[in-house]
């Protein structure tokens, strides 16, 4: 049996979208286009905070549980704070605008699809549905040669991925008979895992890590950060990497829960890499969305600390960094997306004077970066000590001291940006406004930076708790 | 007792509090302040004096000052005994005319009021460490009457030589004070304690090994020499005349530099325990009185003739000291007090008319300044030693006490140098007093009531003291009274050679038999030695130059460069692997699809690897 | 009939080839095409996968069908990406659609 | 007696609040932001002295605990409390953090040293936001608040230096930050390494300090923790940052910095690294002694060699710091004791140096040593204080820096004699320079390229606003320039500086007594001396 209460959030979205659709091909004026995907969104947000059915459905492919609900919320939220900061983009670039709305939805159906996934096809399919979406939206300024070029890409290089993914479901498909989690970790625990499902576990790895942009598969990054609109960077700056981890947690905690000793190093190697790499790429960047392209590199290095552990305190650390990337990285875009509004520019020297120009722009910046750099009391800083405790609690102490040296580097260059912020002069000394969407958006995630970050408790028990339910 | 020790102690503190924050608009009252604070002290000194004298003993008051530890308590204190109640008349008496002098001296000066807060600070400082019952207050005290001394040298203190000369100062005793440190920080945690009798009383059980009783007795002396300008440490004393000269009275003749000489006197017993600490003691301070005596010959300037005149004085009580001459060695501390504070006041006097310090732009003095010049020459002939004066008591005192002491050597050093004394003194009498007229367009003139009415007072006593000896012998002695000797033939002998020298520069200066400037030819080389202060100076021009400043530069290098140079370097290396990997980002899809698959290939190589 | 390694064997091949295809064609379009071998690679997998140990398993062969439409939507937005690229700059040469680098 | 009056938790408030007026003040009341931060300022004074004077000396310990659950299931405890030691640097930071403001007030006029960058609200915020951080890193009980606290004092100081500073204010300002945070990474991994061998997840210090880690383990954290917490106190070879940051800094920031910024560290070192691991301390100290001797020694003779006024004071804050880690290293009472006063007597003296250094700089217009001279003809007060403060360095005695060298020395030489023999020479070296310095700038003849205000009218036509920015970046151009004594709003901190530094030189026993009876349970913990 279908059990469709299960399935609320997905259909409100797909209703939202069906909407859209036709109000899109009915109306020439597409401007209450933008209300509707607000209002929409945010119910189906709310419904997510609410709805908290659990159980699965579609013959054990679709689980919804703590975990995925809290993805889901996860996406609904970013979803709706950039549909938020894509008011003044969209008023630059209307001729398209059903269609924008259309795709991030259809890309957030697709996240939280992810999320439910308990079944191989289902995760492709739904990855899939994101992947594209994405691609058609970073390409979404048709006439610019850089928003085309980070699409193409970002497809090329995806599709490469995806197709390395698909060879890698196949072969674990030959070694385990079955494509449902459950039912992969149950042969992976009765045989001894066989040569081809250690190749079928390192390629899907791979294939995820490309999602989730770590070393050495994060190429693509910078240059689709740079050349596709920044709302939709902030979008997939966020919700892919969350999806990604979504993914990596429900598969390799689920399924490949065998083997975790073997892929906990390899993750735990990856992370280190990324984050070095990450961290030090950063430092010489002059674009701020490469920029950040970069420091959401290494910020993902950090996040797969907690997955390698492979432990409740762990998995609970990832899922409050996450969190914490969520608000803190969402409030920069916001602020890149508010200003490169305005001054049409994206480089870090455009920057210079901000202060002067919008006080609040640069204290929310100040504080998203600050979070991400890890500096108490923002809710970055917990994410950090939580991923750091599970991972001295492993015995990978040379892990955290790596993470802490380059975070420490990552101060470094977060804080070249605020000198041009605050210190240098501004070369142009017209106030920059912000809509009242943009300021909620980014009220939100100051706040969010903020309250978190003194009071970590709000939430983070229910994380716990999630993870402890998942894991039994 | 102790009530008046506080009186003796608080009240130049009061007029210093006074002074400096309220009265020091108004010069007069600042000076009468002063003075009045200073008047109650020495009679509250002599009260004081008069008590000890009644009932001989060690009176000792304890105050804790901090708390840390019960085995190690740090105290402030009071030790009233005959030593030191003869050091508190002596500082109070001179501090007072000092101060009333100064009125004179000082008029019309733009400091006037802090020139009186800084002495009363300094008799203040200077009555504490004398009453200090245990060697901390003593280093306290012993650090305050360094600044004291550094404020007022600087008085002047927009004379680049003034300023020059006041840090001088206080850096080269800061050499001392380090020795004394240490000396008193090993002690403390050697004994327990910082009180004087306690630690005679521990090292008396000998608690240390002899060794270290030297190397204390040594680090002491090291402190004393650099207060008390012993040789290779004095050569601030020199150029602290740049102070006003009734300063140089009272803080560089009387009182402070004799501190390194009570210093010791308070801690004898810790250097009766160790011949080789009283034999170093005896060389330093007899080498110290030759070569100042010596230098004293060739100065022109009518201070610095003085200078090293109390340099060489300071030797030979460092000597007695160091020839078990405790007595002989505190009385001439007390004469030399009296009879150089008179020659400085003198000096004094005589700069006050004439504006200038150097001799051979004086002469024939004697005509316009009576008082001065007879004052000074009780001065000049107790500083030689001749009978019947105090300095002839004290000198031959430690005379006999070398002879007597075996040191042949020493004694005949020091005889030469009571030679050479009688001689420069003689030598700056005659230039200035009697010789002729060197000056023009000035009218040289006797001093104020105030100032020579002191000149006087100290002529006296300078005059007089010498006929106490034998009852200072019996108050103060070091185990067992030592009877003077009567002998005859040494003070004979001495003053013989005294009046020789007198005679000898009445030759050579006032009748100018012997042409000075032939003698200079004749001994070219020892004149241009003399002259230059045996290259000590420069010697140590040398070593702050070529080692500190070299030193200290080389630091500043070495922290700016090398270990700067690590962090920066560090950074460089950051950005630059930052640049480098950024290569790696060609823009090209393909190369990026390279990163894909070769990432799959290395962690398949990596999880066999681990595996 | 074939040993399924030897089938086995036969797709890596194939996957390889579509990688090495796809590193080094300077078309974009010989890129796609390469990409589809690697998807074709995978498809064939499941089946061999279905047919040698699983044959009462229907799951790899529905795969495979979703594979073959998620493939051409993949590759109708590329066409189209490229396109796009095409006329803005009137070039399909992969190495010179690198504006963004560093 | 104990006051059940939340005081430790008033005085964090009273801080943050401040701030948050300034902030919400509107722009342009400058004063308003003036007189509120020195409100603040002075309340939190008052409250730490109340603090001083209700603490229960008989009872020892720690007192006024504050408690509040913040996040149980890691063992995360908003908890506050004061001891000896937590009690003299409260107090410091109340006094610094009041002159600081009202230095700093003065030099937000027209034409001042901060009146050209302005913006007196986010300064006086940041500053306040700072001062926040430090008074709840010496009250807090709990690692992890301990932690939050310390990274919130050592931020703003980027912003407050790359903002307010001077000279290459950019460099320094990064290369103190990124120092800071290296230190304070070190810090966390410690604190991490505590929380999980202690077994108990807490991040309570009372609780942690009952336990009794395993010798191993302490000897592998303690130099982590010291050297994290001593790049903070300057220790050598970490202090590059502090010369170059002081050299930057505005006054006021300076003063707080050095005065009590670098105290955070010699405090940590003695909070997390000494009494919590106690053998980890006895094994290292006689290694790590080293380093404070290094720092001794060096600093001065670096001193020495520097041409910029601010630098000489800035490598004598490391020279002095030296002292406070080698009373830290001795591990005894007198030691402790030393430390601790050399820690409050040098950040009073230093205080007092940088708020100097800023009248001086005012005036003047250069920090070059050698083009000045003269200057007590012109400022007889400055030079009054400059010299006290100077004198205080030197460790005359009669000032604070006397006792609190002596006791470190007496303390050091009863565990390491040849060693502080070494150490010793850093006073004679400290005489040389110091006196030096005094001398160029105050003594000797007036530099010809200053004039006393009264002839300045004359000139006042030539000499503009312009010339004033031109003359500050390279020092004289050629323009004589008027020089004023201190006035009333400089005197007043001025003066309770050096009032300061001079009651406690004289009655030490007044925070002393105080003092050790935090440092007597810490020599209990650590069982004696060496």
């Amino acid at each position: 049996m279908i059990d469709f209460s299960l399935l609320k959030i997905e259909l409100l979205l797909c209703g939202l979208i069906a909407i859209l659709f036709i109000l899109d091909l009915l109306f020439t004026n597409k401007k209450p286009l933008h209300i509707v995907a607000i209002a929409g969104t945010f119910i189906t947000f709310a419904a997510a905070l609410f709805f908290r059915d659990t159980g699965t459905t579609f013959v054990g492919s679709f689980i919804s549980d703590d975990l995925s609900i809290f993805f889901k919320i996860l996406f609904l939220l970013n979803a709706f704070l950039v549909i938020l900061l894509s008011g003044d983009f969209l008023k630059k670039n209307p001729l398209y605008t059903g269609e924008y709305f259309i795709l991030l939805l259809s890309a957030t159906l697709g996240m939280v699809l992810m999320a439910s996934s308990s079944e191989l096809i289902t995760f492709y399919i739904s990855l899939e549905l994101m992947s594209i979406s994405s691609y058609i939206l970073s390409a979404y300024q048709k006439s610019n040669p850089r928003s085309g070029e980070a699409g193409l890409k970002y497809l090329l290089l995806g599709a490469m991925a995806s197709g390395m993914l698909l060879f890698g479901i196949s072969l674990l498909y030959g070694a385990a008979g079955t494509l449902h989690y459950a039912e992969i970790a149950g042969v992976i625990s009765a045989h001894a895992a066989s040569p081809i499902l250690y190749l079928a576990v390192v390629i899907i790895l791979a294939a995820m890590s490309f999602k989730i942009a770590v070393v050495p598969f994060h190429m693509w990054v910078p240059d689709v950060y740079e050349g596709a609109p920044t709302p939709v960077v902030a979008f997939f700056s966020v919700g892919t990497k969350i999806a990604g981890f979504a993914v990596l947690m429900r598969l390799f905690m689920t399924a490949f829960v065998g083997l975790k000793a073997e892929w906990g190093i390899l993750m735990a190697a990856i992370s280190a890499i990324t984050i070095i790499a990450g961290n030090l790429l950063a430092i010489p960047q002059t674009n701020i969305k490469r920029f950040l392209g970069y420091s959401s590199i290494a910020q993902a290095g950090y996040v797969l600390i907690g997955l390698a552990m492979a432990t409740v305190a762990g998995l609970s650390a990832t899922m409050f960094y996450l969190v914490a990337y969520l608000f803190s990285n969402l409030a920069g875009f916001a602020v890149i997306i508010i200003v490169s509004g305005k001054i049409e520019g994206d480089k870090i020297d455009d920057y210079k004077g901000l202060w002067k120009r919008s006080p609040i722009l640069a204290v929310c910046l100040l504080i998203s970066f600050m979070s991400l750099g890890g500096v108490p009391p923002l809710v970055g800083f917990f994410g950090k000590l939580y991923l750091f405790t599970s991972a001295v609690e492993n015995g990978y102490v040379w892990l955290v001291a790596i993470g802490v040296l380059m975070s420490v580097v990552s101060i470094y260059y977060y804080l070249i940006v605020l000198k041009r912020v605050y210190i240098d002069p501004p070369l142009d000394t017209s106030p920059i406004r912000a809509s009242i969407w943009e300021n909620t958006a980014l009220g939100i995630c100051v706040a969010g930076t903020l309250i978190f970050g003194i009071l970590p408790i709000l939430f983070f028990d229910s994380v716990v708790s999630s993870v402890q339910t998942f894991l039994k | 007792m102790f009530e008046l020790t506080a009186t003796v102690l608080l009240c130049p503190l009061a007029a210093f509090v006074l002074i400096t924050f309220f009265t020091g608009k108004s010069e007069k009252i600042s000076s009468l302040v002063s003075m009045v604070a200073m008047a109650v002290s020495l009679l509250s000194s002599l009260l004081i004096f008069a008590l000890i004298l009644s009932a001989p003993g060690d009176y000792e008051l304890k105050i804790p000052w901090i708390n840390i530890l019960k085995d190690l308590p740090i105290e402030m204190g009071v030790l009233l005994n005959p030593v030191s109640s003869v050091m508190l008349m002596v500082v109070c008496t001179v501090s007072l005319f000092v101060q009333i002098y100064s009125v004179g001296y000082m008029h019309n000066d733009e400091g006037y009021s802090k020139y009186y807060s800084f002495i009363s600070l300094f008799s203040f400082s200077m009555l504490g460490l004398v009453i200090a019952n245990n060697l901390l207050q003593l280093y306290i005290f012993w650090e305050l009457v360094g600044l004291c001394s550094y404020l007022l040298i600087g008085h002047w203190y927009h004379k680049p030589d003034a300023a020059n000369a006041a840090k001088k100062a206080f850096v080269v005793t800061r050499f001392g004070d380090f020795g004394l440190l240490i000396a008193v920080i090993f002690l403390a945690c050697k004994t327990g304690t910082f009180n004087f009798l306690e630690i005679e009383r521990v090292i008396g059980s000998g608690i240390l090994s002899p060794a270290a009783v030297t190397a204390v007795a040594l680090l002491i002396f090291c402190g004393a020499a650099g207060k008390s300008a012993q040789f290779p440490l004095h050569i601030w004393l020199p150029d602290a005349m740049e102070g006003p000269t009734p300063i140089s009275a009272l803080i560089h003749a009387a009182t402070m530099v004799a501190a390194g000489v009570y210093l010791v006197i308070r801690t004898y017993f810790i250097f009766d325990l160790s011949g080789t600490a009283l034999s170093v003691i005896a060389i330093i301070g007899c080498s110290t009185a030759f070569m100042a005596g010596s230098i004293a010959i060739v100065q022109d300037d009518i201070k610095k003739v003085l200078a090293y005149s109390t340099i060489s004085q300071l030797g030979y009580m460092m000597l007695a000291l160091g020839v078990h001459g405790y007595t002989a060695g505190y009385f001439h501390l007390i004469t030399h007090a009296t009879f150089k504070a008179l020659l400085f006041l003198g000096a004094g006097s005589v700069i006050h008319s004439l504006h200038t310090n150097n001799i051979w732009e004086m002469g024939r003095l004697f005509k316009n300044m009576k008082v001065t010049a007879v004052t000074f020459l009780i001065g000049g002939l107790a500083l030689s030693g001749v009978y019947p004066t105090s300095g002839f008591f004290s000198k031959d005192a430690i005379l006999i006490q070398t002879l007597e002491s075996g040191h042949y050597v020493l004694f005949a050093v020091a005889f030469l140098t009571a030679g050479f004394t009688a001689f420069y003194m003689a030598r700056v009498f005659f230039v200035v007093f009697l010789s002729k007229e060197k000056f023009s367009g000035k009218h040289p003139h006797e001093s104020p009531a105030v100032m020579y009415v002191p000149l006087i007072l100290l002529a006296t006593l300078a005059v007089g003291l010498g006929f106490f000896s034998e009852g200072f012998s019996r108050l103060i002695f070091f185990g067992k009274i030592n009877e003077p000797e009567h002998a005859v033939l040494i003070p004979l002998l001495s003053n013989l050679s005294a009046i020789g020298a007198i005679v000898l520069a009445w030759a050579i200066y006032q009748k100018e038999l012997i042409s000075a400037a032939a003698l200079e030819q004749r001994f070219a080389f020892v004149h241009k030695f003399l002259k230059n202060k045996y290259y000590i100076d420069e010697m140590y021009v040398f070593c702050v130059k070529n080692i500190l400043f070299v030193v200290s530069n080389a630091a500043g290098w070495f922290d700016r460069h090398i270990v700067d140079g690590a962090v920066n370097g560090a950074f460089y290396l950051t950005s630059s692997a930052a640049g480098a990997l950024r290569k790696l980002q060609t823009g090209m899809v393909q190369n990026y699809a390279v990163g894909i698959f070769g990432g799959v290939i290395l962690l398949w190589f990596f999880m066999n690897m681990m595996k | 009939m074939i040993a399924i390694q030897e089938l086995l064997i036969f797709n890596s091949v194939i996957f390889a080839i579509g990688i090495y295809g796809a590193l080094t064609r300077r078309n974009t379009i010989g890129i796609l095409m390469s990409i589809e071998l690697i998807f074709n690679s995978a498809c064939l997998n499941f089946i061999v996968f279905g047919k040698y140990l699983y044959p009462s398993l229907l799951s790899g062969d529905i795969f495979v069908l979703f594979i073959i439409t998620v493939a051409a939507a993949e590759v109708a937005v590329a066409l189209a990406l490229l396109l796009c690229i095409y006329r803005n700059s009137k070039n399909i040469f992969i190495e010179k659609i690198s504006l963004m680098r560093g | 007696m104990i006051v059940h009056f939340p005081f430790l938790s008033a005085i964090l408030s009273v801080t943050l609040l401040g701030a948050l007026i300034i902030i919400v003040l509107p722009e342009n009341k400058h004063f308003l932001m003036k007189v509120t931060a020195g409100v603040t300022g002075f309340i939190s004074l008052v409250l730490s002295l109340a603090l001083f004077v209700l603490y229960d000396r008989s009872l020892g310990g720690f007192q006024f605990v504050e408690q509040i659950a913040w996040l149980p299931r890691l063992g995360i405890t908003y908890q506050v409390g004061i001891d000896g030691i937590g009690l003299a640097m409260l107090l410091l930071t109340g006094i610094v953090i009041l002159t600081g403001v009202l230095i700093s007030s003065h030099e937000f006029k027209a034409g001042g040293l901060l009146g050209a960058t302005g913006r007196p609200k986010e300064f006086y915020a940041l500053l306040l936001v700072l001062v926040a951080g430090v008074f709840g890193v010496f009250m807090s009980l709990d690692l992890f608040f301990f932690f939050l606290f310390y990274e919130l004092a050592v931020l703003p100081m980027y912003l407050l230096i790359g903002i307010w500073g001077t000279g290459k204010k950019e460099y320094s300002a990064m290369k103190l930050t990124l120092y800071l945070l290296l230190g304070s990474a070190f810090i966390l991994i410690g604190i991490l390494a505590l929380y999980f061998s202690s077994g108990l997840r807490t991040f309570d210090w009372l609780v942690l300090r009952s336990v009794a880690f395993p010798a191993h383990f302490q000897n592998i954290v303690f130099p982590v923790i010291f050297v994290g917490f001593g790049i903070l106190a300057g220790l050598w070879p970490f202090h590059t940052w502090s010369p170059d940051g002081h050299a930057s800094a505005p006054s006021a920031v300076s003063m707080l910095h050095a005065g009590v910024l670098m105290k955070l560290g010699a405090f940590g070192i003695i909070r997390v690294a000494l009494e919590l691991f106690p053998i980890g301390a006895k094994f290292w100290c006689p290694i790590l002694v080293f380093l404070p001797i290094v720092n001794i020694v060096y600093g001065a003779l670096s001193a020495m060699s520097q041409k910029d006024l601010k630098y000489v004071i800035a490598y004598s804050s490391v020279s002095h710091m030296g002292i406070v880690l080698l009373g830290i290293c001795s591990l005894n009472a007198l030691g402790l004791n030393g430390a601790v006063f050399q820690m409050f007597s040098h950040g009073v003296m230093t205080a007092l140096f940088f708020a100097l250094v800023g009248c001086i700089y005012g005036r003047t217009h250069t920090r070059i040593l050698n083009e000045m001279g003269g200057l007590a003809k012109l400022a007889p007060f400055l030079a009054v204080a400059f010299t006290v403060g100077g004198l205080a360095s030197l460790g005359l005695p009669g000032t604070s820096g006397f006792v609190a060298e002596f006791l470190v020395f007496l303390g050091a030489f009863k565990a390491y004699p040849a060693l502080t023999v070494i150490a010793a020479t850093g006073i004679v070296i400290t005489a040389i320079y110091v006196l030096r310095v005094v001398q160029k700038i105050f003594f000797a003849s007036l530099n010809p390229n200053y004039i006393p205000e009264a002839d300045a009218c004359t000139m006042k036509d030539q000499f503009t606003h312009e010339h004033l920015e031109e003359v500050s970046d390279s020092g004289h151009k050629g323009f004589p320039i008027s020089v004023s004594d201190a006035v009333l709003l400089e005197k007043i901190p001025i003066v309770m500086l050096m009032g300061i530094l001079i009651l406690f030189g004289i009655w030490p026993s007044l925070i002393i007594n105080v003092i050790n009876i935090g440092v007597s349970s810490i020599v209990q913990t650590i069982g004696g001396s060496l």
